[in-house]
């Protein structure tokens, strides 16, 4: 049975046939494209086929620390190289079109990416992949990747070899009819909302419980607002103004939302430039930054105080040395005065701070535009800065000349994120790995403030290239502790990602104190394996 | 003495503008059945005023403030112009009174042809007549001013300027009113085609009988076509006779003046004596 | 001949500036559609540095000089080939265009028709009567016109959408009922309609009203409106055969211009309501630095306009016979 | 004094139609004229007839197709300067008073202007004598308050009178007059055209005027040239073209023309016979050679084309 | 819709303009007793013109955060406060100078370029022309938001000069081609020819003798391209394109609308801004309107007549 059968017509009019609408918090028309090799796809509305109706071998949740979950496939080891990936996985699983999953599929989709760059958008280095029996595959890298064994098991996407080895170019193939071993299998599409229905035939027993999910677009925040405030809606992924005000308070009863500390958010500045190579000077800037006020104000209050060490509360703090455990970063302004008098700096008659070449220090902070939060925050940060005689200014740019000048180091001071994996890794890699730094005026991959240490970057070494746990732990405090007090980014505070849902019809999703999955539905897997475990309200 | 067609008494015109004109102040004149009266004077002296006030076409700023124009019907009985008002004063328009203006080129309506708005005069005072018998109506008025009838179908701007005043006029014919005002028929037309329709309306009145109401401030002219002749000055109506006696005897000042201010074209000398000296050879 | 000929030359020459324009202009604009799509990825997940080359092929990105880049693109847009749309990758830019496309005809247009329908016919009206009690809606109506649009959107959309909730305030329909030709989804995109092209109509209506009124009042002092009145002709008929046919002649070709500017004047109106129309599309692309997407806009806005533009002056020579050929 | 000659002036405009192409329309077609000092030489015509573009190209406001301007006998030279020279010495008073004076300059800066731009004051008082002496050259008294004002407090006939002092304003000894008084009411236009001939005289001009009236042509003039349709159709004294116009346009114009005064004119196709001393020719006979006092008219192109133009005039 | 409907204004225009006559001296008896509309209008204008010039005195840091957010208006805050604790009023101030700024720079360039191509194409006729026609005629039908979306996105550092900037050349195609009209019948009136005449150099003839009759015009289409100029910035800042930091009414819109300000029943934050536009927009249409009035002067609205007075009046004198 295939999803094009499946009436989608009569959800909205509830009771037991009702679909969970969802709006994954990707605005815009919903492109006719499901490539589940597609990252344009990944991150639009359409991206939400991904988990619910492809699979991939593993769910990762990056909410907490802990293991992954078997999803198409029951477990996994590495060899002590470091370069093989064993891989069971389960029996008894169907394509959605009744033709029979089974490990060749699976090597089919790593070859296929493997003889495809153009699909390999996580630079998996993949070497190859075979299928040993129907439930056994071997995956094998062309050198060890630790820290990739999130995207390599979490983020690809199973796909049948029987539809796709026709496919000439799979990069621009645009895949309307998905089919896949999900929950859920593709129902009707229009450029504003799209269905999957139940997949009667799933692997798991009682799964999934809802009779299907409706994916609808909606044009940005305040739309989806909207609709979720008038019951249209019963998952949303939105950054809210005010979520008390703006949603909670407007349904005490059913109204619901879970936020977890998804990553960090900084002050990137650039590192070339003096003040900003003078960690004095940076530490004296952090200490003026009232953050508070910016976590109330600009960040909807759902924000949390980061951890000096910049590694995620709760989630990491096995991590954090003992000297940092449970602190936060302070405003304390005569301090910062007496760091930076001490460290030479003057002011003039006006009162501007005046840096080493005896000019008042002045400098940009930017965002893009239409990036209200960071605007709003960089606002109060130009107020903060004053305080220290520092004249700031906010700028904003469009996302393509903000991109441009991040990747070529064209900036003073961006307003941005720290984006975390499911281990703290990722984020020292892309703030620190100077070896993903390019000077000023090329393009850099990560580490746009273009930090360098060589004891940093082998701390980072010693952490990607060994699976001990004891030693990658060491790795990590070693480097929280390094970004605590040379401060390379100031931080500002944990993301709170906040995910709203209305449990009037279905219960069962992840509530802060219940983080059994990463309940942001806008990373398309979150969706999948969230959904085809929500229930009716009965 | 005949009973007049149309008396005018004491009419006053104010514009009320800022400064309110006061356009034409306390005229009264009559004119008879089928006579041409001529209206002279120079320009803003209150002459299309005067006429707008006649056809009850004058409108805001325009406010007639005192005075009254009367109109004697078919029958004899007596009409206040001035008390018409909605399908009545749609009705007497046009039927009893019609009016050729000053520029033909502006008067004809751009984007309709000549069929069509002559057509339409018929369609609202003559209810009765069928599409067939308004074409044939409006061919024959055409044929009337010397217009072939194949022009029914031109519009306007296809149409010499003579032959615009000659469809104005055609038009002003359609239902044999018994008053024709001219504002000016001939002004931006050439003195030969001036002519010729001078002696047209000439013709159409000796043949159906209406009084012409002669607007210009061409004097000359007046005084070879009228039957009596107008002059004002600055809103009033200073002097009125028949052209004989103006030319021979004016009896005002300004007459006088206007008089002088032609010079005649074959006679030997211009009229005025005073500073003029006609140099003949070089 | 030679009239003709130039208008010809005109317009081919217009379209030729306008479709070169529409080629340089999003070049020079900074960032590339990777650099865009790795800063957003970046900011939720971390991306590994070899994923730019994976996103380059996607992506299609040519280091080809300006010059090839812009033959290739001359020849592409005569075979309706524009290439596929980064923002909604790999979906062809024709494909993304065509769906949006009559959402924004369907309601810009026909909110369009009908503000110029009513604001020319009121505005003559209000012409006509001048010295009536009429006159004093003019100044009413300066005031309205002045009112940004989007902020009347937004005072409507607060009033009648989010207070008394009687019209839903974003999207192109209801989103759970699947677009087809059932009386759902159509009275669904009627009632979604409603407030946008209420808007719409509401803030440019009194423009039109303005401009038919002055018009009116100018072609009413017309030797040939005053001869209509002087034949006796019942007053219907003066006004719309004789007045507003003349006074509004004009307006006619500006009517046409107009609904060349509608995919134009569609953006600021689509992004208040979150229609899923031609002009957030354009935001969208603009925002996704999408030059495919990008200049297929531009080339449909711009001929659009030329092409009203050149149906305009057909359209004037038509009705107002003083241009017709003399045969 | 200067004489101004037009020799064989020819003048074709193009013209675009409605339809398709254009085609060129001869505006004047092989006009000739001579105009001496301290005489009035008057040309009428017909509406369209090409007075105008004879003026235009007179003044060097439009370039003549073909043919000759000659001053004093010395051809045109090409130029800024050359083209200043000229206009120093030919100036003109144009139709509309109403619309040749700028509306939002003050009289005295539009007369002033030429006085500075050709030389003819360097200082403020010599400035002020001479505009003093223009006005009061052009009968405008009080000089001073007329000075100051803008053309819009002026009358009509005080405007013509300041725009016939602007064309003094260079003193010119040819002075062109296209239609100086057809805007003006009856009652001033008199005046005028009076002015203009006393300035003949006292300052011995040529002047070329332009008309449609036959009667002022008649007495303020002492050559007529009848113009229709680009051609020159009758030339002589003006009391011999008056009084016995031989073209059967000419005679047209002669009969409609109203004039109470006097009998009115009997058009007769064949008034020609019984006028043995006029000539009659296909062509505008050579001025240069061609006797002053000599009455010529066009020879028309046949019965057809004389009955078709005087069918109109009622039996 | 306010760029298609300031396009569309040009023909509009073209057909009101008539007769442009009058002398200054006239112009200004009439500006003297001209009618309440033009005085109000001014009244409006100079009102915010003069904020424009105090707002940084009055309202010196409009920036100032406190704790205290969205806060309905209140003794200390007239206008309430922003979602940041921002004081409403002191905001609009503020923007007031930007969004005078604009219109003004924008206006003013709006009406030197349309001079440029308008009159200097219509007087120097020939090759000018055709060239200056051509170029204007084609930025008539460029699209202009678009173009102004791409351009400001372009241009880096976007400022409120830029932005005014930028507006003025993606709209000054429309006031050219009516200065361009109303020139070549300028141009075509005797006394130009006269001055020729009278030998005048070609710049002076331009400069003396046609522009100040096209005063009346210029000046209309200065007001209709401030005007046009701070909807469309407007319409910028509000899709987030205007200029950074820079403060506007349009991008105090911008913010409320992106902290859901409606959402949450902030009316103090989004109505007021709108209305600063709306009402110094109404102004410059009354002052256009009564410029369009003195063009042609049949435009003007007519007092009601008092019908019965005029009756009883003509009853009696009969
Ligand atoms: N609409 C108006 N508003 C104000 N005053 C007006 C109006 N129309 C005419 N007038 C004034 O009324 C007076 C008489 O005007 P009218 O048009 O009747 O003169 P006229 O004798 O017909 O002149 P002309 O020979 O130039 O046609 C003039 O002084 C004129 O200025
Ligand atoms: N610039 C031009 N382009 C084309 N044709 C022109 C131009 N100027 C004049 N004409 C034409 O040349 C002919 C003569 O015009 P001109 O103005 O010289 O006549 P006129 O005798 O002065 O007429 P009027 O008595 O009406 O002033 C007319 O047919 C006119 O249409
Ligand atoms: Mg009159
Ligand atoms: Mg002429």
């Amino acid at each position: 049975l295939t999803g094009c059968s499946a009436s989608g017509g009569s959800g909205a009019s509830g009771g037991s046939g009702r679909y969970v609408n969802i709006y994954t918090g990707n605005p815009g028309a919903i492109p006719q494209n499901f490539n589940p090799f597609s990252s344009s796809v990944y991150w639009s509305p359409a991206g939400a086929v991904l988990g619910s109706v492809y699979e991939p071998l593993f769910y990762y949740n990056t909410a907490k620390n802990e293991a992954p979950q078997p999803w198409l496939a029951k477990s996994f080891t590495v060899s002590p190289d470091g370069k093989t990936y064993d891989v069971t996985l389960r029996s008894g699983v169907k394509w959605q079109d009744g033709k029979a999953f089974s490990a060749d599929d699976v090597a089919f989709t790593y070859n296929l990416i493997k003889s495809n760059p153009a699909l390999n958008t996580y630079g998996l280095k993949l070497a190859g992949a075979k299928a040993t029996d129907a439930t056994h595959v071997t995956i094998t890298l062309s050198q060890p990747d630790y820290t990739n064994e999130f995207p390599l098991l979490g983020e690809t996407f199973i796909v049948p070899e029987h539809i796709w080895k026709s496919i000439k170019d799979p990069s621009k193939f645009l895949n309307t009819k998905p089919i896949g071993t999900g929950a859920f299998s593709f129902g009707t599409y229009s450029s504003q909302s799209f269905t999957v229905v139940k997949n009667p035939d799933y692997y798991v027993k009682g799964e999934p419980a809802v009779p299907g999910l409706r994916f609808v677009s909606e044009n940005g925040n305040t739309g989806g607002l909207n609709a979720l405030n008038a019951g249209k809606l019963d998952w949303a992924g939105i950054a809210l103004e005010d979520v008390q005000h703006s949603f909670l308070d407007k349904d005490t009863k059913y109204n619901k939302d879970t936020v977890i500390p998804a990553d960090v958010k900084v002050l990137i500045m650039n590192l070339t430039k003096a003040p900003f190579n003078d960690v004095q000077f940076r530490k004296a800037l952090s200490l003026s930054i009232d953050r508070d006020s910016i976590i109330k104000q600009a960040f909807g209050g759902t924000d949390t105080p980061a951890n000096p060490t910049s590694l995620l509360q709760p989630r990491d703090s096995a991590f954090v040395a003992p000297d940092y455990k449970g602190k936060t970063m302070t405003e304390d302004v005569s301090q910062a005065k007496k760091i930076l008098a001490d460290a030479g700096y003057k002011t003039d008659a006006s009162g501007d701070l005046l840096g080493k070449n005896g000019k008042p220090i002045t400098f940009n902070i930017a965002t893009v535009t239409g990036y209200t939060d960071t605007i709003t925050a960089n606002q109060l940060l130009v107020e903060d800065f004053k305080k220290l005689g520092i004249q700031a200014t906010s700028q904003q740019m469009s996302l393509g000349a903000y991109s441009t000048a991040q990747a070529t180091g064209d900036f003073d001071m961006l307003d941005d994120r720290i984006a975390t994996g499911p281990t703290p890794f990722q984020q020292f890699n892309t703030a620190l790995n100077s070896d993903l730094s390019a000077p000023i005026g090329k393009t850099a991959s990560a580490d746009y403030a273009r930090f360098s240490d060589p004891a940093v970057q082998k701390l980072l070494n010693t952490a990607a290239s060994t699976n001990d746990q004891a030693t990658v732990a060491k790795a990590y405090q070693q480097l929280g502790t390094y970004f605590a007090q040379n401060q390379p980014y100031i931080l500002l505070s944990q993301n709170g990602a906040v995910t709203t849902y209305r449990d009037q019809y279905f219960t069962g999703w992840p509530t802060t104190d219940d983080l059994w999955a990463n309940p942001s539905n806008w990373i398309a897997q979150n969706v999948g394996w969230v959904a085809k475990k929500l229930k009716p309200r009965s | 003495m005949t009973e007049p067609l149309l008396s005018i008494r004491d009419l006053t015109v104010e514009y009320q503008t800022a400064d309110p004109v006061r356009a034409v102040k306390s005229v009264s004149l009559r004119i008879d059945q089928g006579e041409i009266f001529g209206l002279a004077g120079e320009s803003g002296c209150g002459k299309s005023t005067l006429a707008y006030a006649v056809t009850r076409l004058l409108q805001p700023p325009a406010e007639i403030v005192g005075g009254s124009i009367e109109w004697r019907n078919q029958d004899g009985s007596t009409q206040e112009i001035l008390d018409l008002d909605g399908p009545n004063l749609r009705a007497f328009r046009w039927s009893e009174i019609s009016m050729v203006f000053q520029g033909a080129m502006n008067a004809l309506n751009p984007v309709h042809t000549v069929r069509s708005q002559i057509a339409d005069i018929f369609i609202d005072h003559k209810a009765g007549l069928s599409r067939r018998e308004r074409t044939a109506r409006a061919a024959e008025l055409l044929k009337t001013v010397g217009i072939d009838e194949r022009r029914l179908n031109s519009y306007p701007h296809e149409l010499s300027g003579g032959m615009r005043q000659r469809v104005m006029i055609a038009m002003a014919l359609a239902l044999r009113p018994r008053l024709i005002v001219m504002d000016e028929p001939t002004t931006a037309l050439d003195v030969v085609v001036q002519r010729n329709i001078i002696e047209q309306i000439n013709m159409l009145r000796t043949q159906f009988g209406f009084a012409v109401l002669f607007i210009t401030h061409d004097l000359g002219l007046l005084l070879e076509i009228s039957d009596r002749v107008g002059v004002m000055l600055s809103g009033e109506l200073v002097e009125q006779a028949p052209p004989k006696v103006l030319l021979e005897n004016p009896s005002h000042d300004y007459t006088r003046h206007l008089l002088r201010s032609f010079p005649s074209l074959r006679g030997d000398a211009p009229v005025t004596g005073t500073r003029y000296v006609a140099q003949k050879g070089a | 001949m030679r009239y003709y000929l130039r208008k010809v030359v005109f317009y081919l020459l217009a379209g030729w500036i306008a479709i070169t324009l529409n080629f340089f202009l999003p070049r020079m604009v900074k960032g590339n559609p990777v650099q865009v799509i790795i800063a957003k990825t970046q900011r939720l997940a971390p991306l590994p540095p070899e994923a730019r080359h994976a996103l380059e092929l996607q992506f299609g990105q040519t280091h080809e000089p300006l010059i090839v880049q812009y033959v290739s693109y001359l020849q592409h847009i005569f075979t309706g080939n524009f290439g596929l749309s980064v923002t909604y990758y790999p979906s062809p830019v024709v494909d993304v265009i065509g769906q949006a496309l009559p959402w924004t005809l369907g309601l810009v247009g026909i909110a369009t028709v009908i503000s110029y329908i009513v604001g020319l016919l009121f505005g003559s009206y209000i012409g006509w009567r001048r010295g009536s009690w009429l006159d004093s809606l003019v100044p009413v109506s300066t005031f309205l016109s002045a009112i940004p649009y989007f902020w009347l959107a937004l005072i409507l959309v607060y009033i009648f959408g989010v207070n008394l909730q009687w019209f839903p305030v974003t999207g192109g329909y209801d989103n759970t009922v699947m677009p087809g030709f059932t009386w759902d989804f159509i009275g669904s995109v009627i009632y979604y309609g409603l407030l946008p092209a209420f808007t719409i109509v509401l803030a440019s209506v009194t423009s039109q009203v303005l401009a038919a009124r002055n018009m009116m009042v100018s072609t009413m002092a017309e030797d040939y409106v005053v001869t209509a009145r002087a034949k006796g002709l019942r007053p219907g008929r003066v006004f719309g055969s004789y007045a507003m046919r003349n006074a509004l002649l004009p307006s006619i070709t500006g009517f046409a211009i107009s609904l060349g500017f509608i995919v134009n004047g569609s953006v600021v109106t689509e992004s208040v309501f979150s229609y899923p129309g031609v002009g957030y599309t354009l935001i969208q692309a603009v925002e996704n630095d999408d030059y495919p997407l990008m200049q297929a806009l531009f080339l449909i806005i711009t001929l659009a306009v030329l092409g009203a533009n050149f149906v305009a002056d057909i359209i004037y020579g038509v009705i107002d016979p003083r241009t017709r050929i003399a045969s | 004094m200067t004489t101004l000659e037009a020799l064989h002036l020819c003048k074709e405009y193009r013209v675009r139609g409605t339809g398709l192409g254009s085609s060129l329309l001869r505006a004047v077609d092989d006009v000739s004229l001579i105009v001496k000092p301290g005489e009035t030489v008057a040309l009428v015509g017909e509406s369209g007839s090409g007075k105008s573009t004879m003026a235009k190209m007179l003044i060097r406001l439009i370039d003549p197709t073909s043919g000759s301007i000659l001053l004093d006998g010395s051809p045109l030279q090409k130029g800024r300067v050359a083209v200043k020279q000229y206009r120093s010495r030919v100036q003109m008073v144009f139709q509309d008073p109403f619309s040749s004076l700028n509306p939002s300059l003050p009289i005295r800066h539009q007369l002033s202007r030429p006085l500075r731009i050709h030389g003819i004051v360097r200082t403020k008082s010599e400035e002020e004598r001479e505009l003093m002496r223009l006005m009061d050259a052009v009968n405008l008294a009080p000089a001073k308050t007329i000075l100051d004002k803008y053309p819009h407090e002026l009358s009509g006939g005080q405007r013509q009178r300041v725009a016939i002092a602007r064309a003094l304003a260079p003193q010119p000894e040819v002075l062109i007059a296209d239609e100086p008084v057809s805007m003006l009411d009856v009652s001033i236009r008199l005046e005028i055209l009076q002015l203009l001939d006393d300035l003949k005289v006292q300052r011995n001009l040529a002047v070329l005027y332009i008309t449609h009236d036959l009667a002022t042509a008649r007495h303020f003039s002492s050559q007529i040239v009848v113009m229709r349709t680009g051609r020159v159709v009758e030339r002589g004294l003006s009391d011999d073209v008056i009084m016995n116009p031989i073209h059967p346009y000419t005679q047209l114009l002669v009969r409609a023309a109203p004039d109470p005064k006097s009998a009115p004119f009997v058009v007769d196709a064949e008034r020609y016979r019984s006028h043995p001393e006029v000539t009659i020719g296909d062509v505008d006979p050579d001025i240069t050679t061609w006797p002053v006092d000599s009455h010529w008219a066009r020879a028309w192109d046949g019965e057809e084309a004389v009955t078709k133009l005087l069918g109109s005039v009622a039996a | 819709m306010t760029f298609s409907e300031q396009e569309l204004a040009a023909p509009a225009a073209e057909h009101a303009v008539t007769a442009v006559d009058d002398a200054p001296r006239k112009r200004w008896a009439a500006f003297r007793n001209a009618s309440w509309k033009l005085w109000t209008g001014l009244a409006i204008c100079a009102f915010f013109v003069v904020i424009a010039f105090i707002a940084p005195l009055i309202a010196p840091n409009p920036n100032q955060t406190s704790s205290i957010g969205l806060q309905p208006p209140s003794f200390a805050h007239p206008f309430g406060t922003t979602n940041i604790g921002q004081d409403v009023l002191s905001q609009v101030l503020a923007g007031t100078t930007g969004s005078v700024a604009i219109g003004f720079i924008a206006g003013a360039i709006t009406v030197i370029l349309s001079m440029i191509f308008g009159v200097g194409g219509g007087f120097l006729g020939g090759k000018w022309d055709e060239a200056a026609s051509l170029i204007s005629n084609v930025f008539l039908v460029l699209p202009g938001l678009p173009l102004l979306i791409i351009v400001t996105d372009y241009v880096q550092s976007r400022s409120i000069v830029v932005i005014s900037i930028v507006i003025a050349i993606v709209s000054w195609a429309g006031a050219a081609r009516v200065l361009r009209a109303q020139t070549l019948s300028v141009r075509s009136r005797d006394y130009v020819d006269a001055a020729r005449v009278a030998s005048e150099s070609t710049w002076r003839i331009m400069l003396r003798e046609i522009l100040p009759n096209l005063m009346p015009i210029i000046a209309s289409q200065f007001v209709f391209g401030a005007l046009g100029a701070i909807l469309a910035e407007a319409g910028l800042s509000f899709l987030g394109l205007g200029a950074p930091g820079g403060k506007s009414w349009g991008s105090i819109l911008f913010f409320a609308q992106n902290a859901q300000a409606i959402t949450l029943g902030a009316w103090w934050w989004f109505v007021p801004p709108g209305l600063c536009i709306a009402v110094l927009g109404a102004a410059l249409g009354l002052i256009n309107f009564s410029i369009d009035e003195r063009i042609n002067p049949r435009l003007r609205t007519l007092a009601l007549v008092k019908r019965a007075s005029r009756d009883a009046h003509r009853k009696a004198t009969r």
